[in-house]
């Protein structure tokens, strides 16, 4: 799905990392570690084509998203869901079509009825569907955040510490529907902080762990 | 991309999508700042327009009128007046730049000098000169020449170009109707780069939505289109709302016809209230382009 | 608020600190729409002021050299003249709204014929009548009650209110002053409306930066001072450059004094100038109060 | 220093929270937690003003914040730091500027000189000092946000999810920082879902842990 190829990138000081590469195999559950300010934004970035490596190459679905033009990374952008950390949303429209802004953007509104009331119950949002964003606590945001990122179905999920802000129960729920995403054969990427979240995921299901740290990129199973 | 292409992908810009529009919130400063600007801006383009148009019919009447008609007066003795006017009008035929000449009949001296002396002044018996009225060729014809050519073979007759003095209104009329035009392209201008600067501050202000929309797989031309219908919409209504304003306004103002006819009144006629039903739509082009502009460049910075 | 404190915390927020100053994002587009309206608003305002006040000149000039005169024409038998002009003066004499009335002289109606027979008219010698001018007082004489006191009295007079047809190119004179001024006041209207719209699109695109400011302490009026600041003197220097480009394109206007004082140079002359200059410090003015306005209210509703 | 006497909230629905009675006396520890949603960024806006109690008496430093007008709010915010939870900076002007906004804001700038190094440097952003906010990370804007609120040694600091972005040695650090800071005798309260970071805090110090659910408020070292 997603291939980074002796990845690199700087923001115009020195590389943030270097000579990362790493594949996301369909289907496969990933969680992205690492200090805080070590890259795991930027490499998430990289991953969806917001940002375009400055060494090595990045590809989407066999694309290489230094050679795609905008509108082409747009429609591959339908095929990734993403859950930015810093949630922005419409601000002027209410919870429930902020979520379902991935379908109105595709042109599949109408099919928005059928499943957004399900998601948004999932993610315990019911009663605020009708709210606007800025009326949200936190954790609501980032949940709505993650109800917009899979609405579509998309083939593959980013996010970015997903559960900051959200409690430890309803941190396992959203989980366990990433989980269910993943057992579904969608490839999934999680960069969190949290360690009991990963060894929670562990249990249920064989995800990788990769630790940024030091400008490189390794697996981490040791420290849990 | 070929003419036609931009045509059509103008069109479907501007067709557009609900949906699509939604993205944008609905409304803000910026929104009414265009409808207002748009609005004044208009309302200032038919006034500025009006003034300007009825500058330039004055400028056309008070030219046919006036600029190419001068006197010759001759006087002479009782028995020698008729033989030196039938001389001058000789010299006259033969002048370039004299289209036409002839004698005033006793008729059209009186009425002439009816406001100073009233209608009975006895014009036969008094030794009073003989006017002929000269009709200049739009070059006109050489004044010194001609008066020198008089001199020596009319010796009664003086040349009197007084009509030219009104020659400098003419240039004062065409003057105005020059600066109306200027303001009225000025006002255009200043438009273009007030609704260029609004829909900037829009989408600077609407950053957000901007990441948003791209973040969940919205094209350029998507994001762009909801910006530029706004804009676009907006200038039409504003301007539309500006020139229905001030036509009324215009139209209501008393008519002033002088008899002189020297001032008319300030206001449109006939074909001229097309120009300013045509101020919408050259409002909504100039904002359609401007917006789109703006906001391609916005959306190219924001990688 | 005392009017004395009101100014004294207008000053304040004026005068200001550098590092409030720094808690607004520095440019933007709304800054740039703000001078550019404040510099096209004043150049079109001096546009139009110029116009109308010299519309003004040329109504007050018009009014003063030829709405209060008339002429009275006495035609009468040789032997009768003298006495038939002495008997008029007398009736013009008790006559209200009459100022003053005397009798030409030779010179002055030769003069007056000198443009239709020459200079040699032996106005003595000649039938002609003689004209009485009269001088009206403000309120001007009631003609049809001067008509048949005239015919009584005097049965060669004639009664010539020949100069009352320029009346209404006064009246349009002044329309067009009247207009012009119209227009200021619209294009000042616009002005302030345009600022305060801008200033409160600027609010609303920096709704993070008063959240933020709140946040850490700052006191509304430390706030709303920055706005304020930015906003004033973006006018005062947006309208200062539009008023130094106008005056220079004003100044540059060929003068065009026609002879006959109809028409006059569009220009601007002595105190004239000082309405121009004042134009900034009134954009100002406006601005300063707009944004105040908008940036009090916009922070009374951030809670 | 704050004190809450059976305060209420509502956004205009049903009651948040009600008959909440608390008082943050100096020197105190506190820890919020509960659900997200529950309430907990409310309070905290109760708590330095920023909302008002729709029944009941909030008072800040023995004055009722019902009856403050704006400008007194604005004075007492300054001896309150508050950590928002969205944090949020003037993204025109770089990180240090940032973090000495309240000491300019006060017209204390000259003192800015003294401190704000060796805070930037505790909080680990030297390098990042003269970055804009938007190009810091999500844990980076935390950090600054933290830096921000201590800046003015205010008597009160309040922090609403201070680490959820952050890794654990970061989280850590920072942990320390409030505890040194509430050893000086300052007054803390902090909002936080982690668990561990509570224990962690126990561990040092005499830290009372509130629960907020159901509408209501406890003392809740039980699920500790
Ligand atoms: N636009 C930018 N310009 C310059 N530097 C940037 C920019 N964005 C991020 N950085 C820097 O790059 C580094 C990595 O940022 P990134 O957001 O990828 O970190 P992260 O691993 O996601 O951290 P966190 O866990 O705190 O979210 C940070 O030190 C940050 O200051
Ligand atoms: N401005 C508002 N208008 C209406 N409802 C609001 C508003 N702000 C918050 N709410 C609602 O109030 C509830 C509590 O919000 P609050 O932000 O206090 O929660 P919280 O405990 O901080 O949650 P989290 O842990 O997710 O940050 C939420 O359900 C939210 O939807
Ligand atoms: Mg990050
Ligand atoms: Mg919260």
């Amino acid at each position: 799905m997603i291939e980074l190829e002796r990845a690199a990138y700087s923001y115009g000081g020195g590389e943030l990392f270097t000579d990362v590469t790493l594949t996301l195999a369909p289907g496969s559950f990933h969680f992205l570690t690492g200090p805080s300010g070590a890259g795991k934004t930027t490499l998430l970035k990289l991953c969806y084509g917001e940002l375009i490596a400055t060494a090595g190459h990045v590809r989407l679905f066999g694309e290489n998203t230094r050679k795609m033009d905008r509108d082409r990374i747009a429609m591959n952008r339908r095929r990734i869901g993403v859950v930015h950390q810093d949630c922005q949303f419409l601000d002027h429209l209410p919870i429930s079509e902020n979520v379902a802004l991935p379908l109105t953007v595709a042109g599949r509104s109408e099919e928005a009825d059928a499943y957004l009331g399900e998601l948004l119950a999932w993610v315990g949002l019911t009663r605020q569907a009708q709210q606007l964003p800025p009326e949200l606590s936190g954790g609501e945001r980032q949940r709505a955040a993650l109800a917009r990122a899979i609405i579509l179905s998309p083939d593959v999920i980013l996010a970015d510490e997903p559960t900051g802000n959200i409690d430890w129960e309803m941190s396992q729920r959203l989980l366990s529907l990433l989980v269910e995403l993943n057992k579904l054969g969608k490839t999934v990427l999680v960069a969190t902080h949290d360690m009991a979240l990963i060894r929670a995921a562990k249990a249920q299901i064989s995800a990788r762990v990769l630790r940024l740290k030091d400008r490189k990129i390794q697996a981490a199973e040791v420290d849990l | 991309m070929s003419l036609r292409e931009r045509i059509g992908s103008s069109v479907a810009l501007l067709a557009g999508d609900k949906q699509a529009d939604r993205a944008v919130p609905p409304t803000g400063f910026t929104a009414r700042l265009t409808v207002f600007t748009s609005a004044a801006m208009a309302f200032l383009a038919v006034f500025v327009l009006a003034l300007s148009l009825t500058a330039g019919r004055v400028a056309d009447r008070w030219t046919e009128q006036l600029a190419q008609t001068s006197t010759l007066r001759i006087s002479a003795p009782d028995g020698q007046i008729d033989a030196q006017v039938r001389a001058a009008l000789r010299v006259l035929e033969t002048t370039p730049g004299v289209a036409g000449a002839r004698a005033l009949s006793d008729e059209e001296q009186r009425a002439l000098l009816a406001p100073w002396f009233g209608p009975d002044l006895p014009v036969e018996s008094l030794p009073i000169p003989r006017l002929i009225e000269i009709t200049e060729t739009d070059g006109g014809y050489d004044t010194t020449g001609l008066r020198a050519r008089l001199q020596a073979e009319v010796p009664g007759a003086l040349l009197d170009d007084h009509a030219r003095w009104r020659a400098p209104l003419v240039k004062a009329a065409e003057r105005l109707r020059a600066l109306g035009f200027a303001a009225v392209i000025l006002i255009a201008g200043a438009t273009a780069a007030m609704i260029t600067l609004a829909a900037q501050a829009a989408l600077a202000a609407n950053a957000q939505v901007i990441r948003v929309m791209r973040l969940v797989g919205a094209k350029d031309s998507y994001i762009a289109g909801a910006f530029v219908r706004r804009f676009t919409l907006r200038a039409f209504f504003g301007s539309t709302v500006g020139v229905a304003v001030s036509g009324v306004a215009v139209w209501l103002l008393p008519e002033l016809d002088v008899a002189g006819g020297i001032l008319e009144g300030i206001g449109l006629s006939g074909a001229e209230w097309l120009w300013i039903a045509a101020i919408p739509i050259l409002a909504s082009v100039v904002a359609f382009a401007a917006t789109r502009a703006a906001a391609l460049r916005t959306l190219g910075r924001h990688s």
